[in-house]
Formats: structure tokens, sequence, C-alpha cells
């Protein structure tokens, strides 16, 4: 019965959104705002190769501050909220294998975490992309070496300070008179070369850091409240 | 000045920063985050200054690119006020947390600054896509606080928040997305201009971004998880939610509202004028103090949004309107949280326990007479603008449904506050003070009267405003620890020389009640010596009821009289509500002068519309549908002169008030509502008034109402209750008379109202007296009181001579002038039922008299002393004022006479020496006095000079059946007497009037309990409301 | 090629919807609501494209001329990330309320959660 | 001159009184012949008067039980003052006493006068029948004033005055210019209210308590009693000649008064031999019916 009405609701709900969907046609062409970016004057202007970094660092940096803050305050909320309930923990012991394969891998994932935040202006990936890669190798450590300590106060400082970094450069901009967030406080450098675009890469690189040491405090938080039940 | 992005700077760094403080320095994380809160305050506030003293808005432009194409914020006036309004919020609810945050430790610290600071910037931005983010953060920060203290109701509620906030802003970012695709741009003042909304995907994208945000202020009825939140978080976090981001995402949709258009404007309105009845009306159920306070929120927010819809009505008086209610709203709401939190009681009935605490009573007080609009409060200012400009637009459904609404809080919140003012608290824990818990309160309190002021002075009408006897109000409050003699002696002299200061500005009609007032009300002051302790809280009251009537008298323009009229509401509340048995009667006044008052705002609209002026004189030139502006003025007023059909409240409301303040608000309160409408027949036209059926229903009405009055009177056995019901039926008569709309009618109303006050102030008094000696208000309890007491037994005997009109005394002179003029009028059926009403009268008068002074001396009187001499005193002072009046009328019917004769030039009394002629008869007042005392004298001396040394017998030498009775109760016939009348008459008894009260009452209780369970705790039909709500807002406003 | 992006997108929104309003397990309307937020991001996603044009990285030579013509849209692309990266964090945070909520009543069915009613 | 007029009142008082007494004794009298008794002499009231003054009072209750024959025979007098009693064409001539022209809302209200006071007084004397009685008689009296406010005011829109007198000068000059004939509903209800007002059986329920010999009468003996057996004398006069005066055209000399007075108290005696007494609200809601609707009919016949 209920699930009919929900039939209903959601059929009714679909004749909201058909209008959206039978208007929309495609685009044949970048919008003003695009078509701006990918003016020469401005590429230079930025000199960050990959056009969507610049987007999501230089030019809507803010929503981007306001971005890496949900995760920082996801953290922060889920590291007062979930408590410990009981210590009792039964777990099954790992393979060799897996343990061993861990080992190998979770430094080369890390690396690749790394290496995409880093050339976040240069080739697909970014910030975000390479923090998460970094938290899929902590995944990883949690489940080949359940038992292993985990700091947390490095993390946590981790992600303050990256947090710090990335709000001192920001002011910075604005202090400087250039504008908050703008990337022109440091040397913006050859374009398509690691050291280019400004401060892009740099704030990139420390929202991949908080990124990766936020997803791996979640991450830890969920882990260490487990308990038998 | 810093640019305000710093806000930015100063959060997030302040934030990030608290990951360095040690786990164990609880203490340096919460007063970090307490600076920066203050540091961003500071900011916003300098802004806040340098914008109001006339420098410009700024843009604030961020990554170097001009927008479109990056994301600027903007901080221009309202944007100043409001970060400013958070920002403050947020350190005084900082404050509140603090030891609650500092427990949770820093993160928790962390998240509620993130939270002001997110509100900041959701206030600043003016890029579409930026204020979705920093939405985001908002909700997911207020996901994090509700848990702050958590118990397994918090969690739910946070879940269903996520659950319901994930699904809206699911539906933002659609909206956005295909906004962007429409217009490509994210920027809001892009959008405006491309204008999408006429495109049909545009405008259903605009549909969802609109929607979306009034779902996120929680509109009624998909609102079931936000009343969650507010129920199950911490109150400290309920007060954040419900006046920081209320606030903040009010001004969002204001925002959005211009981009969206203006034929979005309607629609605004409409949800808003839904949410708002809506709300109101369901909260009538509940009980649960947080929640209630939720629905409450949910409501004004409500009532915010009719305002934002109808920004172009209300022009450049939209901010002044609508931060007026903001405002209000924002400081009384985050007060009551934060007093929930403190008083630590989920049900309302067990806030008496704030009585413990009175200045906790006090401050509760404020917040809710703030929030229903009471003056000096800003909402009262801005509510009276808001319905002046609706009623002058003709959005008449409009201020109906605002009006309705508001009275449904007036009902819940007063109901409330009657618990807490009068609940049994004997059995309920005490409540602690925490320093940091309570210095918040206590500013937000100062914050509303000082905004309230500040207000006022915004408008020439409202600057016009007298308020030295408000101040005058608030002195003898601070001196409220003084004995009531000092006080008292205050009091007295503060009126007596106020009244001199201002009597001769005033033209002869207002000297007339304003003497009443001041003169009445240092009188029954008087009698306030015989009061010992304390007595706290009742010299502010009771001041603030004169202050109000003296500014009703002095009003110049309408706002004025409006001020005053709610004023004196309040304090007449507060002073019937001290009465020991008085919070159900307390509460019935309060919401039924509520209803007269809205009916008066909404008259007084009616005046101004079309005039467009506030003087007084408008009044007497309405023109935009006049039959309803007097006929609501009229019915506006009549509350409180308590005619039939709006009178259930006074029986109980004067019968169950101490002894002096019955004839208080019976012998002087009452006649404010007889001035109003002395002013508003006045404003019809007088005699050749255009509005015939007004006075002719007006007749009627004060006929039947004399009528019932008395009737019921007769068969009470509460002496104050009697008296009461009588006050009742001799406002019948005044409004009759006052109806007649001719000369002797008019002056048989002034004779009226001058007779009743002496009369009923003495008899008021001297019951009150009595009560006060003999402990309690049966009459079958008293009886031969004149033995203890006989100079009480002399006033109350003079009293009811008065009263019924016999002559020589003063009450024949109304008598005689009424019935010459419905002679004269025409209107003998009218009439026949006044004469009647007397003689019904002579029953309860007789009654009063006989089983209190009369019959038998009961055991436990036989040593009562007579009444106090401070209720002597102004008592014998009336009795004398009765006395001129009876034996020289002349004295008080010629200048009377001169006043009707402004408006009532024909058919004037002519005046012979002490004889006064109408064309159908002739009155010698001082002849038939002296008539009548002569021959009085002569027989009692006849009597004298025969029976020489008449020894008095004992008590219960009589004959009786041949027995003595031994017992005074049995032989004293007081209990139910007039049987064999009610036999006859029962069914004009039966309280129709109450019961259809009562109808109307349960029928919205039913409803709201009925329409509530929609609110089923479930959080997946929550998000089924909101999918709904949705849908039914696509339907009606776009369309298939 | 947008077409049947955003066709996907709207069903899956839709699917989550129904997820939402009709699963009793808490999980199961979590995972709901990750498909009703992909779904929304398809949508976006599918915002960018313009017909003919390439992933808007400059790392070519000849798409430094005129590049206007020949990129798809980078905003909406940006736009997504933020909106992932949200969905993420309302996703944890879900999840840990349902963890608690678990510990309370050691139940998952939303049914069981309604001591806040009326 | 009003030495003079007040010389007349004086006279006219007393004949009122006498003639109180006289027709007290005369239906005294008829009444026991009714009911096949022999009765009592027609001197007896002033038997009774002298013998009541000469006793010696001796016992008080208080003041107020004092005043109450005062007040009930101020009452009586001052009803007379107000009222003129024999029509001779001037409005302030002989035998009009200090009516003033006797203002009809002025008599109405002094009326209470002596009620009230007696009330009081009966009160003060502590017993239980004094109260009963007066409830009763109170609750009575507003019934039958309906009717009769009903009557009296179309009489004075009849005549467009509430002057007595220029209602009694407007019925001079034969019987067909009577308010009995020219207004017959308002005639009608004020002929039936009056037999309230008398206080006659089927009405009499409020003097109830004295067939038992007890209440007001017996708690008050000696002067006390003299005073009030004047002012029953006195009002059951006056109450007449109020009636004389409104309906049946007045009186125009002291013998014309003493028969008009006569039947129509006749008329009152008539019907309390004729029917049972009435419980008080069978009484009450008796003048709710054919009375009141009198009366309401005529107010609309002369209110258009």
């Amino acid at each position: 019965m209920k699930k009919l009405l929900v039939l209903f609701i959601l059929a009714a709900f679909v004749s909201v959104l058909y209008p959206l969907y039978s208007s929309f046609h495609g685009s044949t062409g970048l919008t003003e705002v695009s078509q701006f970016y990918a003016s020469k004057e401005n590429i230079e202007k930025v000199n960050s190769q990959n056009l969507v970094t610049a987007v999501v660092v230089t030019y809507r940096g803010l929503d981007t501050l306001g971005e890496v803050t949900i995760l920082f305050l996801t953290a922060a909320i889920i590291a007062f909220f979930l408590k410990k309930e009981s210590d009792k923990r039964t777990l099954r012991k790992n393979s060799e294998i897996f343990k061993t394969a861990a080992k190998l891998l979770i430094p080369i994932i890390t690396m690749l975490g790394i290496y995409i935040f880093i050339n976040g202006h240069l080739t697909p990936g970014g910030g975000f992309q390479g923090g998460a890669v970094i938290a899929s190798a902590v995944i990883l450590m949690f489940l080949a070496f359940p038992n292993m300590e985990f700091s947390h106060k490095f993390f946590e400082s981790l992600e303050s300070v990256s947090g710090l970094v990335y709000v001192g450069l920001a002011a910075f901009g604005a202090i400087l008179g250039l504008g908050f967030l703008d990337n022109a406080i440091l040397p913006l450098g050859k374009f398509g070369e690691l050291f280019s675009a400004g401060a892009i890469p740099v704030i990139y690189s420390f929202v991949g850091l908080k990124v990766g040491a936020e997803l791996s405090n979640i991450l830890h938080k969920f882990k260490s409240v487990q308990a038998d039940n | 000045m810093i640019s305000p992005i710093h806000i930015l700077t100063i959060g997030l760094g302040g934030a990030f920063a608290l990951g360095f403080v040690p786990k164990k320095a609880k203490d340096a994380a919460a007063v970090l985050m307490l600076a920066a809160i203050a540091l961003m305050g500071v900011l916003t506030g300098s802004w806040l200054i340098g914008l109001i003293n006339g420098e410009s808005a700024q843009q604030i432009f961020t990554a170097g690119f001009k927008p479109p194409f990056s994301i600027n914020l903007l901080m221009g006036l309202n944007e100043s006020v409001l970060t400013t309004a958070v920002n403050f919020i947020g350190l005084l609810g900082g404050i509140y947390l603090y030891r609650n945050l500092k427990e949770a430790g820093n993160h928790a610290v962390m998240v509620f600054l993130i939270f002001i600071m997110g509100l900041n910037v959701v206030i600043m931005t003016r890029d579409i896509f930026n204020l979705f983010v920093f939405l985001e953060i908002v909700s997911i920060a207020t996901a994090g606080l509700v848990i702050l203290t958590e118990s397994g109701k918090s969690i739910q509620a946070g879940f269903k928040y996520m659950l319901a906030t994930g699904i809206i802003s699911g539906v933002l970012l659609l909206g956005i997305i295909f906004a962007y695709y429409y217009s490509g741009t994210l920027n809001i003042d892009g959008l405006t201009a491309a204008n999408i909304g006429a495109l049909k995907g545009g405008s259903v994208a605009l549909l969802l971004i609109m929607v979306s945000i009034i779902l996120e202020l929680k509109s009624f009825p998909a609102n079931g998880w936000g009343l969650d939140i507010y129920e199950g978080s911490n109150a400290g976090i309920g007060a954040m939610l419900s006046a920081a981001t209320a606030t903040a995402m009010y001004f969002v949709l204001s925002k959005l509202l211009e981009m969206a258009g203006s034929e979005w404007n309607y629609w605004v309105a409409l949800i808003g004028a839904v949410s708002f009845v809506g709300s109101n009306v369901l909260a009538l159920k509940q009980r649960i103090a947080k929640r209630l306070l939720g629905y409450s929120s949910i409501g004004q927010i409500g009532l915010l949004m009719i305002i934002l819809g109808f920004k172009d009505v209300l022009g450049d008086n939209t901010p002044y309107v609508a931060f007026g209610i903001l405002f209000s709203h924002y400081f009384a709401k985050a007060g009551l949280f934060w007093l929930a939190g403190i008083v630590k009681q989920n049900d309302i009935a067990n806030w008496a326990v704030i009585r413990k605490k009175p200045y906790f009573l006090f401050l509760m007080g404020t917040f809710i007479f703030a929030l229903i609009g009471f003056p000096p409060f800003p909402s009262f200012f801005a509510k009276w603008e808001l319905v002046m400009e609706l009623v002058n637009t003709g959005n008449l459904p409009w201020v109906v449904a605002i009006l309705f609404g508001s009275m449904m809080e007036a009902v819940y919140l007063f109901r409330w506050f009657g618990y807490a003012i009068k609940g049994e608290n004997e059995n309920i824990e005490d409540f602690k003070i925490e320093w940091n818990k309570i210095l918040p309160v206590g500013i937000v309190a100062i914050a509303l009267y000082v905004t309230g002021y500040f207000t006022s002075q915004h408008t020439d009408a409202g600057a016009a405003i007298n308020w030295i006897p408000l101040f005058f109000v608030a002195a003898i409050f601070i001196l409220d620890f003084l004995p009531v003699f000092i006080k008292n002696t205050i009091a007295i002299i503060g009126m007596a020389f106020y009244f001199y200061t201002i009597y001769p500005d005033l033209d002869n009609l207002r000297l007339v009640f304003e003497a009443i007032f001041m003169i009445g009300g240092i009188l029954t002051l008087i009698a306030g010596y015989a009061y010992k302790g304390t007595r706290p809280g009742f010299y502010p009251v009771a001041l603030l009821m004169y202050a109000g009537l003296t500014t009703i008298i002095e009003a110049q323009n309408t706002l004025q009289f409006f001020f005053g009229w709610e004023l004196m509401t309040a304090g007449s509340y507060f002073l019937i509500i001290r009465g020991k048995r008085s919070m159900p009667h307390g509460l019935s006044y309060m919401l039924f002068s509520v209803g007269g008052a809205y009916a008066l705002l909404m008259g007084l609209g009616m005046a101004f519309a079309g005039q467009g002026s506030y003087d007084m004189s408008i009044i007497n030139s309405i023109s935009y549908i006049p039959y309803w502006a007097y006929g609501l003025l009229i019915v506006g007023f009549l509350t409180k002169t308590a005619a039939l059909g709006l009178h259930i409240w006074l029986p109980g409301a004067h019968g169950e008030a101490e002894s002096d303040v019955s004839p208080m608000v019976s012998a002087i309160l009452l006649k404010a509502g007889v001035f109003g409408i002395v002013l508003t027949l006045i404003g019809m036209g007088g005699e050749n008034n255009a509005y015939p059926w007004l006075p002719y229903a007006l007749g009627w009405l004060g006929a039947i109402t004399a009528f019932s009055g008395n009737l019921m009177a007769v068969f009470q056995e509460d002496a104050k209750r009697l008296l009461a019901y009588s006050s009742i039926g001799q406002l019948g008569y005044i409004v009759l008379g006052f109806a007649m709309m001719s000369h002797l009618g008019w002056l048989g109303g002034f004779s009226y109202v001058v007779n009743h006050f002496l009369y009923k102030a003495v008899l008021f008094l001297t019951i009150g007296a009595v009560v006060l000696r003999v402990k309690t208000h049966n009459m079958y309890e008293m009886g031969g009181l004149i033995k203890r007491m006989p100079l009480a037994f002399t006033a109350v005997m003079i009293g009811i001579i008065a009263l019924s009109g016999v002559p020589p005394l003063s009450g024949f002179a109304g008598k005689w002038l009424f019935y010459n003029a419905i002679l004269e009028k025409g209107w003998y059926l009218q009439g026949a039922i006044m004469f009647f009403s007397g003689g019904i009268a002579f029953m309860y008068l007789w009654r009063l008299i006989h089983t209190i002074f009369l019959g038998q001396l009961k055991d436990n009187h036989r040593n009562v002393k007579e009444i106090s001499i401070w209720f002597l005193i102004p008592i014998y002072t009336l009795l004398a004022g009765i006395m001129v009046y009876s034996v020289k009328p002349q004295w008080v019917l010629q200048p009377l006479g001169d006043i009707v004769a402004q408006w009532f030039p024909d058919g004037q009394l002519t005046w012979d020496g002490g004889t006064a002629f109408t064309k159908y008869g002739h009155w010698a007042g001082t002849a038939v006095a002296v008539t009548i005392i002569a021959a009085f004298l002569v027989v009692t001396a006849l009597l004298m000079i025969s029976t020489r040394k008449a020894h008095k017998v004992k008590q219960f030498d009589i004959t009786y059946s041949g027995e003595r009775p031994e017992r005074p109760e049995t032989t004293h016939v007081a209990y139910n007497v007039f049987e064999g009348l009610y036999q006859a008459m029962w069914v004009a008894t039966i309280p129709l009037v109450e019961k259809w009260w009562n109808k109307v009452s349960d029928f919205l209780h039913d409803t709201a309990g009925i329409v509530r369970r929609i609110y089923s705790g479930n959080g997946q039909s929550y998000v089924i409301h909101i999918v709904l709500f949705i849908i039914v807002t696509y339907f009606v406003i776009i369309g298939g | 090629m947008e077409y049947i992006t955003i066709t996907t997108g709207f069903l899956i929104i839709l699917a989550g919807l129904w997820a939402i309003m009709t699963r009793k397990n808490l999980i199961r309307i979590i995972i709901g609501f990750s498909l009703f937020d992909t779904g929304i991001h398809i949508v976006m996603v599918s915002m960018a494209f313009v017909k003919g044009g390439v992933a808007p990285i400059l790392d070519k030579k000849e798409l430094l001329t005129d590049t206007a013509h020949k990129i798809v849209d980078p905003v909406p692309q940006a736009l997504v990330l933020t909106a992932i990266v949200i969905g993420l964090g309302v996703t944890a945070l879900m999840l840990a309320y349902a963890m608690r909520l678990h510990q309370e009543k050691k139940s998952l069915d939303i049914e069981s959660f309604k001591d806040l009613k009326w | 001159m009003t030495i003079a007029k007040l010389g007349y009142t004086l006279l006219g008082l007393f004949i009122v009184w006498n003639w109180g007494f006289l027709m007290g004794a005369i239906f005294r009298k008829i009444g026991a012949r009714v009911s096949g008794r022999i009765g009592i002499p027609f001197y007896q009231p002033w038997i009774n008067f002298f013998k009541s003054v000469g006793v010696r009072t001796t016992i008080t209750h208080g003041v107020m039980y004092y005043l109450g024959p005062v007040f009930r025979l101020t009452g009586g007098i001052g009803l007379l003052f107000f009222m003129p009693l024999i029509y001779t064409g001037d409005p302030n001539g002989m035998w009009t006493n200090f009516s003033f022209e006797g203002d009809l809302i002025l008599i109405l209200y002094f009326q209470l006068f002596g009620m009230l006071g007696m009330a009081m007084g009966a009160g003060e004397g502590g017993h239980p029948y004094s109260a009963m009685g007066i409830a009763r008689g109170l609750a009575q009296h507003a019934a039958v004033e309906l009717p009769l406010t009903l009557a009296i005011l179309s009489i004075a829109i009849q005549y467009d005055t509430f002057s007595m007198y220029k209602i009694v000068e407007a019925q001079q000059g034969g019987f067909q210019n009577w308010v009995l004939f020219t207004n017959p509903f308002a005639a009608g209800a004020i002929i039936l209210a009056m037999l309230g007002a008398m206080g006659h059986s089927p009405f009499n329920l409020v003097k109830a308590p004295n067939e038992i010999l007890i209440g007001p009468a017996t708690e008050y003996e000696g002067t006390y009693l003299g005073f009030m057996q004047s002012a029953g004398s006195i009002l059951h006069v006056m109450e007449a000649v109020l009636f004389m005066n409104l309906v049946f055209g007045g009186a125009t000399s002291w013998p014309e008064l003493i028969v008009k007075t006569f039947l129509i108290y006749f008329w009152s005696v008539f019907v309390g031999m004729v029917f049972p007494r009435y419980k008080i609200e069978q009484s009450i809601t008796w003048f709710f019916k054919v009375p009141l609707v009198l009366g309401v009919l005529a107010i609309i016949v002369f209110s258009f």
C-alpha cells in the first residue's frame, strides 16, 4: 500500500522533473563564463594546464575551501560523536599473503596519491582525488593490520596544518590586495610544468594531505568503535 | 576597515588552529572559539557602524577576478546587520554553551565556530553554488551540534534532519545546475538578469531552488524534522537554530526572491501564510516546551515570509517591518530556548517552577510579550506597520490570516506563561542558576527593550510616543524590593504629579476619562496601604496599566493609541492574574484582549487606508470600507467593555482579582473601552452618521448585555463575581446609551460612566475589604456583618442605592436621561429590556447587602474588625462624590452636557436652576432629594418620639415556629435564594456564549490534534512530505 | 551521448528516492541517498558535455588556440567535484549516525526511531 | 404658595391614609363574606393602628431594623408627593402635591425606595422568612415591571410625554379618551400587571409567611407596625392612583378618585378571591405570557 503511494509520488515527481529533462538539448558551445576561462588571456593569467583545476582552486576556490571545511567538519563531528562502546573485539587473523601484499602495495598507493595531487594542475586529478587514494591505502592498512597503532594525533595535526596553510594562502592574497584565493601570490611559472599555476599546486597538495588525513581519521573512527554485539 | 572576507580567515583559521590546542586545555579551546566569534562580531560590527554612517556597500571579489567569473561576496547594510546579529547571538550562545562545548571537547568547539562562520558566508555570498556549499556546511554543522549533549532523542532528531536536508540540498543542487545550464552563470545577480523563470524548464529550475530554500526554512507542513531537532537538541542549540540559522536563511530567501522575480512574491507570501497559520494552530496541542518553541519559530518565519512576499507593497518600509519582527523573534526565541535549558522542564505545566526565582518570570514574560507583539518591543511597531500597509493596499485576507495566526500564537504562549505564573510548583525540583547561562538571557532581554525603544523612534508616529510613564514604571520595577508603604507613596505622588502636568492639555472629553483613570487610580492605590510587606510585582504592573490608560488619553496618533491600549492590556493582565485562582480567567482575558486588539488594529488600518495619516482625526473620516472599519473598531473596544459574546473573561477575571485590583479593573479599566467606543462613534459622525445599522446593532447588544449581565449576577454565590457580572450589565447600559447617538443618550451614557466609576469602585473596594477580613468570597458564608462593620455597610448601602437608580441618589440621573433618550430615539423595546434589567439588578443588589451584612452573624465572624482604614478613606471619598452628584446633579450634568453638545447640539437638556427639562418631562434633582430627605427625617423623628428606650435584642430573639433557632448557618437564608426566578428563567442563563467559545476552542484543538499526526516521527515520512511539498508547489505555481 | 547520461542520471535519482522512501533499513536508506546524490552528479556532468569537445586539460599544443571551441565546459566538472565531496561528507556522517542509532536500540529499522513526534 | 401647597399635600395625605384604611377594611370584609365568615368591623384598621402606636416599642435589632419602617413610610409618602392626585387643569395646582407634573420615571423608580428600605430593615432582624419573602417579592416585582414598563412606555409614546399630568390631561373630556380605549393593549397589560403590583392572590406568595404569623410583620411590633400599616394603606391607594392616572383618565375630584381607586382595587381583590395562589416561578412565567405580549403589542402599535 505504502509502496503504491510512493510509486504515485514518484510518478508525480517525474512530472515535476520532466520539463527539465525535456528542455535539455545538450550544449553546442561553452557558456559565457567558461569561454572566459578558456580565453587565452585568462589561461595565461592562471597558467594551469588543467582548466578544471583552475576553476576548482582559483575561480571557484571559495567553494573548494568550503568543501575542505565540510570534510573537516565531518571528521570533527564523527570524532566527538562516535564513542567506544566496548573493547571486546574478536578479529579473524589475516593470511600472510594478504599482509605481505599489503605491505608492498601501501607505499605504492600512497605514492600514487601524492602524485595525483601534486600534478593536479597538469593532469586529471587533484587534491581530493589524491587524498582519497591515500585514504584507500589507509583502509588497506586497517584491513591488513587491524591491531596496528594509529597515530590519531599525527593525522589531526596534519589536518590542522594543511587547513591553516590553505586559509593562510587564501588570506595572503587578500592581504596583498590580489584577492582572496588568488593563485598569483606565488610565481606563475611556465605553462605545463610542475612549478606552474602559482599557488595551485601548493594549495592542492595541502588539500590532498588534508583530505587524506581527514578520510583516514574518519575511517579510523569507524573502525575503532566497532565492537562485538 | 578590514575586508569581511577575513571572517573566513578568522573562522576557519580559528577552527584549524583549534587542532593544535591540547586536548586537556579545554578552557583554552572554548575561550579561543569565543574570541574568534567576538572578532568576527567586531569585524561585522565595524562594517555595520561604517555603513550606517554612510559608507557604501562593498563587493568582495575572490581569486582576483570579477564576477560572474569568480565568487563574490557582498557587505551591504542588510548583510552587516545580519552578520553582526549572527555573530552576536553566536557569542552569547557560545557563552551559554560554554560548559557543554568544553566537555564535548575541541572538536565540538570547532564545529560551533564553523557553524557561525558558515552562517556569515551564507549571508554575504552572491554566488548560488557557493551558497549551496556553505548551506551544506551549516547543515552538517547543525547535524553535529544537535548531538552536542547526547540523548537517544537527539540522535534520532539529527538523523532525520540529515535525511531531510540531504534531500533538500539534492533538489537545490539540481535546480542550481539547471539554472546554470539555462543562464550560463552561477552569480545571483547574473541569474537575476538572465530571468530564467521565463523558460519552461528554467521556471522548474527556479522552483526547485526556491522550494528548497523555503523547505530549509522548515515550512509547514513538511517540517516534522525541523520540529524534532528543536525538541531533541540542547536548548542552547535550539536557540542558535531559531535565532541565528533562521535569520540567515531568511536573508537567503530574500536574496533569492530578488532573483526569482516579483511573480514569486505572491507564492512566498502564500507559503508563509500557510506556515504561519498552520504551525500556530498545530502548536495548540503541544505541551513540550522546546517543541512548542519550535512550532512558534516556524510560525514566525512564516510571518517573515509573508512580509518578504509583500516587499513591493511595503516598499521602503520592508526592512523596518522585517527587522522589527525578525529581531523580536531573534532575541525572544533565543531567550526562551535558553530559559528552557535553564529551567530544564519539558512539560509546560511544570514551568511553574520558574516562579521560584521571580526575575526569571520577568524574563520569560518579556520574551513572550515580545513574540506576540506587545509594546514596547520591536515586533509591535513592525506588526503595526505591516497591518497598516497591507490594509492600505487592500490585502485584507492576508491581514486576517496574519492576525488569526498571531491569535493562535498568543493562545499557546499565554497558556504556557499562565502555567509559569500560576501553576502548582510545590513538588517540582528547583533549578540551578549558572552565570554563564543567565548572562546571555539577561542581555537579550535588555536588548529587546532597547531595540524596542529605537524601533519606535524610527517613524514619526512612533517618535511621538511619550515614554515618561513607562520610565516611571521601569523605575518602580527597580525599586520593587522596597516596602509597600514607600512604593505606594511614590506611585501616588507620581500619578498625581503626572495628572497635574498633563491635565491642562486635554480637551474636556479626555479630561473626564483621564480624571476617572488618574483620580480613580490614586484612590484605589490608597487602599494599597492596607497591605503589608513588599507586595512584589504589584506596583510595576499597576502603573503599567495606568501608563497605558493615560497614553490612550493623550494619544495624538493612532499608533500611540494602540501602543497605550496594548500597554494597558498587558498591565491589567498581570494585575488580574495576581489573584489566587485567576489563571484560567487571566488567559481568557488575554485572549479576548488580544483578539480585540487585532480587531482594533484592522480597524485602524482601514482608517489609515486612503488617508495616509496616523493622526487621531482619521477616525473621523474613514473612507475605506467604513462600515467594516467602524464595526471592527467597535468590536475591538467591546472586548474591553465585555459586551455579551465577548464577556466570558470578565466574571472570573474581576471576581478572582485582589481586593484593590477588582475596583481598578472594573471601575476604571472598563472605561477605556468606553472611551474607545465614544471616539469611534464621534468618528462616525454623530447624529446623522451614515452607518445607522452599527449603532442600532450596538444598541441591541447593549440592551441584551445589560439583561444577561444582571440576570447572571442574580445567581452568583460569590460576592465579587456578582459585582463582576453587574459590571457587564452596567457596561451594557453605557453602550446602549452611547449607541443612541443623541444628546440625551450620550449624556445618559456619560452620566453612567461617572456613576459606575463611583459606585462600582465603592462596592468593589468595600466588598474586597470585607473579603480580606472574612477570608471568603461566598456570600452565604457571611451574614450579619453590619454589627461588626457598620461603616462598610453604610458604604455598600449607598452604593447599591446609587446603582439601582432609586431616587434620590445619583443613579437616578442616568435612568431618567436614559428613558427620555429612549423615548426620543424610539428604541422602546430596548428601553423595556433596560427597565427589566433594572428590576433584576435590584435583586442582586439586595442579595449583596442582605446576605453579607444583614441576617445572622456567623460564629466565626463574631470578632472580625471593621474594614481597614486604608480602604475606608477612598470609599468615603467616593461616597462624597456620589452624594454631591446626587444633591447637585447639575454640577455634573451641565459640564457633561457641554461636552456632548460638541457633537450632538440638538435636544439638549434645558436647565432652570436645578431643574432639568426635556421635551417629555422634567426633573429637579435637588428638590427631589430635599423632599425625600425631609420626609425621611420627619418620619424618623416621629418614630424616635414614639420609641423611646427600645432596647437591643439578641441575635436569636426571633419567632421561629415556636422555637428559637441557634445556628446562624441554618437561619441565614442566603444560598440560592432566587430559586424561583431561576425556575422561571433558567433558559436565559444557559451559557450559550461560553459553550460557543468552548466549541471553537475544542474545534481548533481537535483539528490540531488530528493534523499534527502527520508528524509521525518516521524520518521516511518526512522525506515523503518534502517530496510532496515540492510536487504540490509545482502543480500550484507552475501548473501541469 | 549526453542524452544517455542525463537519462541515466534521472533514473538513478528516482531509484535513490525509491529506496529512501520505501526501505526500512537505515543502511539501505543511506545507500539510496548515495544513489540519489550520484544521480544528480551524473546529471551535472551531462550538462558539461559539448558535442565534439575534449576534456578541458590543455596538454596538447593545438588546444591552446581557440580553446573555447574545442573543450567541454569545465565549470560543471568543477562543481560536481565539490558536490561529490560534500556528498561523501554527508554520507560518512549519516553512517556514523546509523552506527549510533544501532547502538541505542540495537535495531536498524527506521520505524523504531519515533520517539519524537507530533 | 408653598405653605399652602404643603397644607394641601398633607391634607391629601391624610385623606389617602384614611381611605386606604377604610378600603382595606372593606375588602377584608368582602373576603370574609365570600368565605362565609362575618369579618372585621370597618373601623378595625384604625383600632389596629392606634393600638400599635400606643403600645410601647421595646425592641430593636439594630439601626437598619429601626429604619426599615421609616424607609417604607417615606416611600409611601414620597410617592404621594411625587404624584398628582386630582386633575384641576393647573399643573401646579392644589392636589398635585410636589409632583413636578409627575414624572413617570421618577415615580416608577421611587416605588422601589420603600421596598428597598423595608427589605434591608427586615433583613437585619435576621428572620429567615424575611429574606425568603423579600427574595420572592423582588423576583415577582421584576416580572411585573416588564409588561408594566412596556405599557407605560407605550402610553408615553402615545402622548409623547413622561409627565403624568399631561397624560391625565390628555384623557379628559369623556371616557372615550381614556387610555383604556385609546390604547387598549397598553391598558390590558397594565390591568394584568396591576394584579401583581397590588400583591393580592394569586400573586401574594410574597406575603405568604404572614399566614403563619411570622416574618416581617411579626418581627415588627408597636410603632414599627403602626408605621407599616400606615405605609401599606398609603401605598395601596397610591398604586391605584397611579393606574387610575395612567389608564382610567385620572380624577377631577375626590369622589371620582375614591370611586375609581375603589374599582381598581376591587379588580385585584376580585381576582384574588377567585384564583388560588401561584408559586413564584408560576407567577413569573405568567407575567411573561399574556401581559408581556400585550405590552409588546402596545409598543409595536405605537412605534410606527
